[in-house]
């Protein structure tokens, strides 16, 4: 009965509503939008009203919030980061340098599209985005959810090889541990 | 019976005099005379005693003249048990010392036999002697010997503490003297059961004096506190085996000669309580001392005096239990110490300063003369199942028996120093790093060495676990010296009507 | 031929042939020592039984051995983790210098400790004692590491304490005319008050040195540390337990019957209680293993003490159920030191990680005797802790039981920093190639880890024999209303039905076991444990991320007042002014001959003058 | 056989109960927090649906057995630990294994857990897990002496180590044991501040510096474990309170109001601190409850 399909779909649809409505976020503060999380969180717009929650690990979180430019040098922690969140798991770039580089377009150590190295969901443009369009992404995430469509993980794990070499084509020493999901 | 008292004392003497002429015949004769005179003692003073335990004591007169006129000797359980013990002791002594020497040459060995048989034959006859001035002669015998063989490595060092004995003996003889010659002023006598007999009537403080004056000449003799400075240095200088005779053979003898002074000779009932406050002062005093020394010999020496210290305590408790915790006390020492002696001296032997921090490590090289040393050192702080358990039980409880809880407390702090110490050594013996240089070989004791050390430590074991071997002796020995009436009597055979 | 005096000649036989067998090559000793230890043990358990003596006379004293239902109790804990020590000693000794020299110490010790519990007379009593102390003396100096102070320091306490008992034994002596323990417990009621007080008091320095009670505790962790470990399980897990034999008939046959006794008992159990405390506060600062079993068996002993110094029936029945108790799970956790010790060649708990996965089964043993150790349901530790509670609450002491209740929840932190230190954290690549421990010392250390699992369900297998020697102590039948096999009872009559909590225990056990671990088990796969969410960074392989430093740090600033002093200190510092004070008598003999010559005229003179005093 | 199976799903039951109230506790309480800060906050469902993400998570590694037998040693003492207190008075169904666990044997029991807890948390090798561990542990040492002073002098007053007993007595005399032993009272409530690891005692598992502690190796399936074993403890301890302090509950609404009472009381002051660091936290517990834990015995010793 539970291998049924129809069942299967109930439960898939349970467990994407619990996933949209429970979302619990590791803020990456690779740049300076980290310092737009804590007006999100707190009083003005608390986004604990959505499920949005801060994790400490990656093992516990849902959401991988990349807030802003990613030097090369963060970009091997990020990585590790992403690859020890547990499934399923989603990655919000956050702010204009995470889509194009931003301000940092013509920066020598600054990656500038952040699509390439990790699979992105959501973008939430702006530079830096204000709490209401980090919501207006967290909202737009829950909905990609909700209808079963935040499937970069699933991307990441088909394209890896594309990835990893992009990766590498950054981080010149590769010693990473495999991959292991 | 197989002989006389006599002989105990005559045929070490003849043999001391007949060494260096048989010596010319052959060398080696030096070497066996010694042994064969001892072994005969042995066999003649163990049958002796055991004659004496089953048909009462012998007083054997000197050329027929009867006590209290002639000189006599008597062999009774204390003082055959003495004796045996002595002769015993001469002859394992005789037995580690055989080849003593031997690669030096010939002349220092006749000499070491020559005073070695004067010594044992002079503390025997301190021991079997019954007259009084007689005792004065063979303690003056004893110590001549034993100055000379404290000098026997007629070095620096040697001769110093040599010296500093000889002048405390000739202190100790003219105090001696000076007893002597007040109680025969007073007694008009020198026969001890006569004085004994006729001590009643002595002016009390005459006797008090002649009584101090014989504590203090003894005394030096039996290592008694502030007398015996002589001792530390005379056991460091001589060569081992005679620091084994000290312990075991002259100091027994001035223990002796003490108690049979206050025992039978004088009626002062407060010498007893004396000879408890100076065993103890003795014995802490020695103890303490010992606990910091570095020089294993002068170690040994001082635990000595304390042992000492602890058989006069006992002694002056007085009781039956008192005297036989003593006699056992002074067996087990004289068994104990010896083998502490040898196989102390074997373990120091290649070493330049024979001081205990030479010893480290000496277990792995010298496992049996180590494994030897440190069952004396488990024996002499009483651990059971070893020897020196019985005795410290006795003399405790002995003491506990008469009330005297302060004396049970400070001998067993005492007893506890000496723990330290002695297993400090055993520590380094067994669980230190090797520290001379590798290359010095180490010292192989010879095959009678070792025979003369496992007789010791098996007699160690025999009375650990079987005490009753030797208390039977003890007990009759302790009586005999207790009961003064039946001394006096048998001694002068008259059946005078005692008058004490 | 007796089957008692039979034992012991095997065990001395045994003894000597071992370590004659020593100087051979090949198995031939191991096979007289096992031999030497199973034998007796085995005819202990077959043809010993209570009340059978032997006697005989020696040195003018009557000798007596037999066993008795109190001492029947402690037998079992020596005879029981004797041979599990032995079968785990041969093969944890195997290829060390001189084992012939350990099994003969061992196969003593093991003896010593039989005759002391077969001692119906003081003099044996105290002749065995004196055996073990030495025996395990030899054993403490055995690695040859620090000799001078820690083997030193273990003989002087154990020398102090046991002249104390001896002091006590001739006292009684003089006063009874008797060695018997009989006649003294007879007899004890008419002594005089100092007597009554002096011997309880000196009886008690001896055995609270062995048992390590404040503060007479000082040499035990240099020495349970010292030792080797295979010798430290029987030391810590059965020797200690023989002070607390003597305390046991000291305080229930002898204190009792003294006026205002229940004072002097609460002082024991009091220092009892802060010996638990500051076992427990110095077993979490150590680092290394074995000073924290060391310190951990000190402030086990401590709540033993508590027990036996409470003194009512449940209390003594824990203070008993503890020393079996502690018997097993301690022994069980010197075994495992050792074994880690074996295949590592270290003990430091700041050193060695990550053994989990190398030595599972080992961890497994260390696993249940922590847990019994902590007093955790359901294993044994708790049943005992359990009714020391209760006892403490039930006869109203309202402060100690919060000492203890401080020291068992402190004992937690030094628990978890043994099995963390040793097991978990990171796998190190410096102990990569450590291998699983022998099956000889695996063994018998599962073997014991598991009986504490059952005597936890079923207390009632060792409160048998218990309940059997409190009745010949003088306590009413407890059974039916105190314990039954797997219930305990309190003395306002509430209980704790052990199976149907171990049922259920397992029951929720099993289920998650299944449903959580294994599935979730099965489903993951293993990743070093250099794959931990470490801020993003991937450790490199010698980086070390393990926190073992001041593992407890933050606990010492709270407690840091309760350890500045220590009592060592004192010991240290009156030591060395006795041996200053003995260095200035030893110049009494100065070396000179004029002085010496003085010495002799002073005294002399000395005696003449107060001659009248003196012989007056 | 029958009566067997009868105990087991009342066991069950009470088990959902028991998670069910909890975790609702904590929604309610993150509600409340969110209201005191001025915000609205999650809906008082939110663990729920937490609860639900967090089991719907896959896990793909492992760092050992230990790691994972951590969880289930938690469930054991939760479950436990409820299935011991009494949680409706009276009532045949719930009794579970009242009669057969006493006071000394929950304090044991509640520490089981967390002792497991630590060890599956000692094998990841995260340092953060273990420092988390050790203050844990610490903190423990500090809030148990309150605590079990408060239960000593409990015991010794109405002498006896049952719940069930204590239960009866308040019953018997009518009067809460928060009223006839107060001191007592007010120790158990200091202690327990410490036992709910609100703020300011929340240093085990400080998110941002130790990234949450012993359970930073932890997600999907085990932290929904541990997560509901956090809410049937929470409701066995506050359970436990109302029968020990507040004369227990015999029907559910009484006891869902005793024990929201209670809950409160760690739940605001926890929003209204800041963070004691470990050694802080040990003499807080250290002075005042443990004065009035002597204050408790005092009065136990007294009456």
């Amino acid at each position: 009965m539970i291998n049924d399909k129809n069942s299967q779909k109930i439960v898939d649809i349970i467990q994407n509503w619990s996933r949209k409505h429970s979302i619990w976020v590791l803020a990456y503060g690779t740049g300076c939008g980290a310092i737009e999380i804590p007006p999100t969180m707190t009083s003005r717009y608390d986004a604990e009203r959505l499920g949005v929650r801060g994790a400490a690990t990656p093992r516990q979180a849902d959401v991988l919030l990349i807030t802003g430019y990613l030097t090369t040098k963060t970009l091997k922690r990020v990585i590790r980061v992403y690859e020890q969140m547990q499934d399923p798991k989603y990655v919000i770039g956050f702010g204009s340098c995470t889509i194009n580089g931003g301000m940092y377009y013509d920066s020598y150590n600054t990656i500038k599209v952040l699509d390439k190295y990790l699979p992105v969901d959501v973008y939430i443009n702006g530079c830096m985005p204000r709490p209401e369009a980090v919501l207006a992404g967290f909202g737009k995430l829950q909905q990609l959810i909700a209808e079963g469509k935040a499937n970069g993980a699933t991307k990441y794990k088909e394209n890896l090889e594309w990835y990893r070499g992009n990766q590498k084509k950054i981080i010149p020493n590769w010693v990473m541990p495999e991959y292991n999901w | 019976m197989v002989g006389s008292p006599v002989l105990l004392i005559a045929i070490p003497l003849l043999a001391a005099f007949v060494i260096p002429l048989i010596g010319m015949i052959w060398k080696e004769l030096v070497r066996i005379i010694p042994g064969l005179v001892l072994a005969y003692m042995l066999i003649l003073s163990a049958t002796l005693l055991y004659y004496v335990s089953q048909n009462g004591i012998i007083v054997e007169t000197i050329a027929g003249w009867q006590p209290p006129w002639g000189i006599n000797l008597v062999f009774s359980p204390l003082t055959g048990f003495l004796a045996t013990l002595m002769s015993a002791l001469g002859f394992l002594v005789w037995l580690f010392s055989y080849r003593f020497k031997r690669n030096v040459d010939f002349e220092p060995a006749k000499k070491y036999f020559i005073f070695l048989m004067l010594l044992i034959a002079g503390a025997i006859g301190i021991v079997i002697t019954g007259d009084i001035f007689n005792q004065f002669v063979f303690i003056e015998i004893t110590g001549i010997s034993a100055y000379a063989l404290t000098a026997f490595y007629t070095g620096r060092n040697s001769a110093e503490a040599s010296f500093k004995y000889l002048m405390m003996g000739a202190l100790a003889s003219s105090f001696l003297l000076v007893a002597i010659a007040i109680l025969y002023s007073q007694l008009g006598t020198l026969n001890m059961a006569d004085i004994a007999s006729k001590m009643h009537t002595m002016n009390p403080t005459y006797k008090i004096i002649a009584l101090i004056f014989f504590i203090t000449g003894i005394g030096i003799e039996a290592e008694i506190f502030p007398l015996n400075g002589w001792a530390p240095d005379a056991y460091t200088e001589a060569p081992g085996p005679v620091g084994a005779a000290f312990a075991g053979i002259v100091v027994k003898a001035g223990v002796y000669a003490i108690i049979r002074m206050i025992f039978t000779l004088f009626d002062i009932p407060s010498a007893y309580d004396f000879l408890i406050v100076i065993g103890l002062i003795t014995l802490i005093v020695a103890e303490t001392s010992a606990l910091r020394q570095e020089k294993l010999k002068r170690m040994l020496a001082y635990s000595s005096i304390g042992q000492m210290g602890l058989v006069i305590v006992a002694f002056g408790i007085g009781t039956h239990e008192g005297v036989f915790a003593a006699l056992f006390l002074m067996l087990n020492h004289a068994v104990i110490k010896p083998l502490l002696f040898f196989s102390g001296s074997s373990l120091v032997f290649n070493s330049k300063e024979k001081q205990i921090a030479e010893m480290n490590g000496l277990g792995k090289r010298m496992p049996l003369m180590a494994a030897f040393f440190s069952l004396g050192a488990f024996a002499i702080v009483g651990l059971p199942p070893f020897a020196g358990f019985w005795s410290k039980l006795s003399v405790l409880s002995a003491a506990a028996n008469e009330g005297l809880l302060l004396i049970i407390v400070l001998i067993l702090i005492v007893s506890v120093i000496e723990i330290v110490y002695y297993f400090r050594v055993v520590n380094r013996i067994f669980f230190q790093e090797y520290s001379r240089e590798k290359s010095a070989a180490p010292h192989r004791p010879r095959v009678n060495a070792l025979v003369a050390m496992f007789v010791l430590a098996i007699a160690i074991l025999v009375i650990g676990f079987y005490p009753d071997a030797v208390t039977g002796i003890l007990h009759n020995a302790s009586k005999d010296l207790l009961n003064t009436d039946e001394y006096i009597n048998n001694v002068l055979q008259l059946g005078q009507s005692l008058t004490r | 031929m007796n089957t008692i005096i039979l034992i012991f000649i095997i065990f001395l036989g045994g003894a000597i042939l071992t370590f004659l067998a020593g100087m051979l090559k090949g198995i031939l000793k191991e096979v007289l020592f096992l031999a030497s230890v199973f034998v007796p043990v085995v005819l202990f358990f077959t043809n010993i039984s209570i009340g059978q003596t032997f006697s005989f006379q020696a040195a003018g004293f009557a000798f007596q051995w037999g066993i008795t239902p109190l001492s029947y109790v402690f037998a079992l804990i020596v005879a029981g983790l004797g041979l599990m020590a032995a079968i785990y000693a041969v093969s944890a000794m195997r290829n060390k210098d001189n084992v012939s020299f350990f099994y003969f110490n061992y196969i003593l010790t093991i003896m010593s400790m039989l005759g002391i519990l077969f001692s119906r007379d003081l003099i044996s009593f105290f002749i065995f004692w004196e055996i073990m102390t030495w025996s395990s003396y030899l054993m403490v100096v055995y690695q040859g590491k620090d000799v001078q102070t820690v083997g030193i320091k273990y003989f002087i306490f154990s020398a102090v304490g046991a002249y104390a008992m001896l002091m006590a034994i001739v006292v009684i002596y003089s006063l009874t005319g008797s060695m018997m323990i009989d006649s003294l417990i007879q007899s004890f009621p008419g002594f005089s008050f100092n007597m009554q007080l002096l011997i309880p008091i000196l009886l008690l320095i001896g055995f609270g040195v062995k048992s390590a009670l404040m503060p007479l505790h000082v040499w035990a962790p240099g020495a349970y540390s010292h030792a080797p470990m295979a010798y430290s399980s029987v030391f810590s897990g059965a020797l200690s337990k023989m002070g607390i034999y003597g305390m046991v008939i000291v305080m229930v046959s002898l204190i009792s019957h003294i006026p205002g006794g229940h004072w002097f008992r609460e002082v024991i159990a009091w220092l009892g209680g802060i010996t638990a405390v500051m076992g427990t506060l110095w077993a979490i600062k150590q680092d290394d293993a074995k000073k924290l079993l060391a310190y951990s068996s000190i402030g086990q002993l401590g709540y033993i003490i508590v027990g036996v110094g409470i003194g009512t029936p449940l209390a003594m029945m824990s203070g008993l159920f503890l020393a079996v108790m502690h018997a097993l799970f301690k022994g069980t956790l010197f075994m495992v030191v050792g074994a880690i010790e074996r295949q590592t060649g270290t003990s430091n708990l700041t050193e060695v990680t990550g053994l989990i996965r190398k030595m599972p089964w080992t961890f497994l043993a260390a696993l249940f005797a922590i847990i019994a150790l902590a007093g955790i349901p359901p294993l044994g530790g708790f049943i005992s802790k359990w009714m020391l509670y209760e006892s403490l609450i039930g006869s109203n002491h309202y402060l100690l039981v919060i000492v203890i209740f401080f020291s068992s929840t402190a004992a937690f932190l030094y628990c978890y920093k043994f099995l963390f230190g040793f097991f978990l954290g990171q796998e190190e690549t410096e102990w990569s190639h450590v291998k699983e421990a022998p099956a000889m010392m695996v063994v018998p250390m599962l073997i014991l880890a598991v009986s504490t699992f059952v005597l936890g369900v079923f207390p009632g297998l060792i409160l048998n024999p218990i309940n059997e020697a409190m009745q010949t102590l003088g306590y009413a039948n407890t059974q039916g209303h105190l314990w039954e096999l797997s219930i305990i009872f309190n003395e306002w009559g509430n209980q704790i039905a052990m199976q149907p909590i171990v049922y259920t225990i397992i029951g929720i056990f099993l289920f998650f076991l299944t449903f959580l671990t294994i599935k979730g088990y099965k489903e993951t796969r293993y990743v070093t444990t250099k794959d931990i969410s470490s801020s993003g960074e991937v450790p490199k392989e010698h980086e070390n991320l393990t926190f073992s430093m001041n593992f407890m740090q933050p606990f010492f600033r709270a407690v840091e007042p309760l350890m500045r002093r220590q009592i060592d200190k004192y010991y240290t510092g009156f030591a060395n002014g006795m041996e200053a004070l003995f260095d200035f008598t030893r110049r009494i003999y100065t070396g000179n001959g004029q002085t010496y010559a003085m010495y002799v005229v002073i005294f002399v003179v000395l005696l003449l003058l107060f001659k009248n005093i003196i012989f007056g | 056989m029958e009566s067997i199976w009868y105990k087991i799903l009342g066991a069950i039951i009470t088990v959902i109960v028991a998670f069910i109230v909890g975790l609702t506790y904590m929604g309610l309480s993150r509600k409340i927090t969110a209201r005191i800060q001025n915000r609205k906050g999650p809906p008082f469902y939110q663990n729920f649906i937490d609860a639900l993400k967090l089991a719907s998570k896959t896990s793909a590694i492992h760092h050992g057995f230990m790691q994972h037998i951590g969880p289930a040693f938690m469930m054991i003492t939760s479950i436990m630990s409820v299935l011991v207190v009494p949680v409706l008075t009276g009532d045949q169904w719930f009794s579970n294994l009242n009669f057969k666990g006493d006071l000394i044997f929950l304090l044991y029991i509640m520490v089981f857990g967390p002792l497991g807890m630590a060890l599956g948390a000692g094998q990841t090798g995260n340092p953060n897990s273990a420092i988390g561990v050790t203050r844990g542990l610490s903190q423990m040492v500090g809030f148990e002496i309150p605590w079990v002073m408060a239960l000593v002098a409990l015991m010794m007053q109405y002498k006896t180590a049952s719940i069930v007993d204590l239960i009866n007595i308040q019953q018997e005399q009518g009067v809460w044991l928060m009223f006839s032993s107060p001191f007592a009272f007010i120790a158990a409530v200091l202690a327990m501040l410490g036992m709910f690891r609100y703020s300011p005692f929340d240093i085990v598992g400080a998110p941002t510096e130790l990234a949450s502690g012993p359970v930073s190796e932890n997600g999907g399936k085990y932290l929904f474990t541990l997560m509901s074993s956090n809410s049937i403890f929470a409701f066995a301890k506050l359970t436990l309170y109302v029968d020990l302090f507040l004369g227990g509950a015999s029907n559910i609404v009484e006891l869902l109001i005793k024990t929201f009472a209670i809950y409160l009381i760690p739940m605001l002051y926890g929003t209204v601190s800041p963070r004691y660091r470990t050694e802080q936290a040990i003499k807080y517990f250290w002075g005042w409850p443990l004065f009035f834990g002597f204050l408790a015995l005092l009065y136990a010793a007294i009456f």
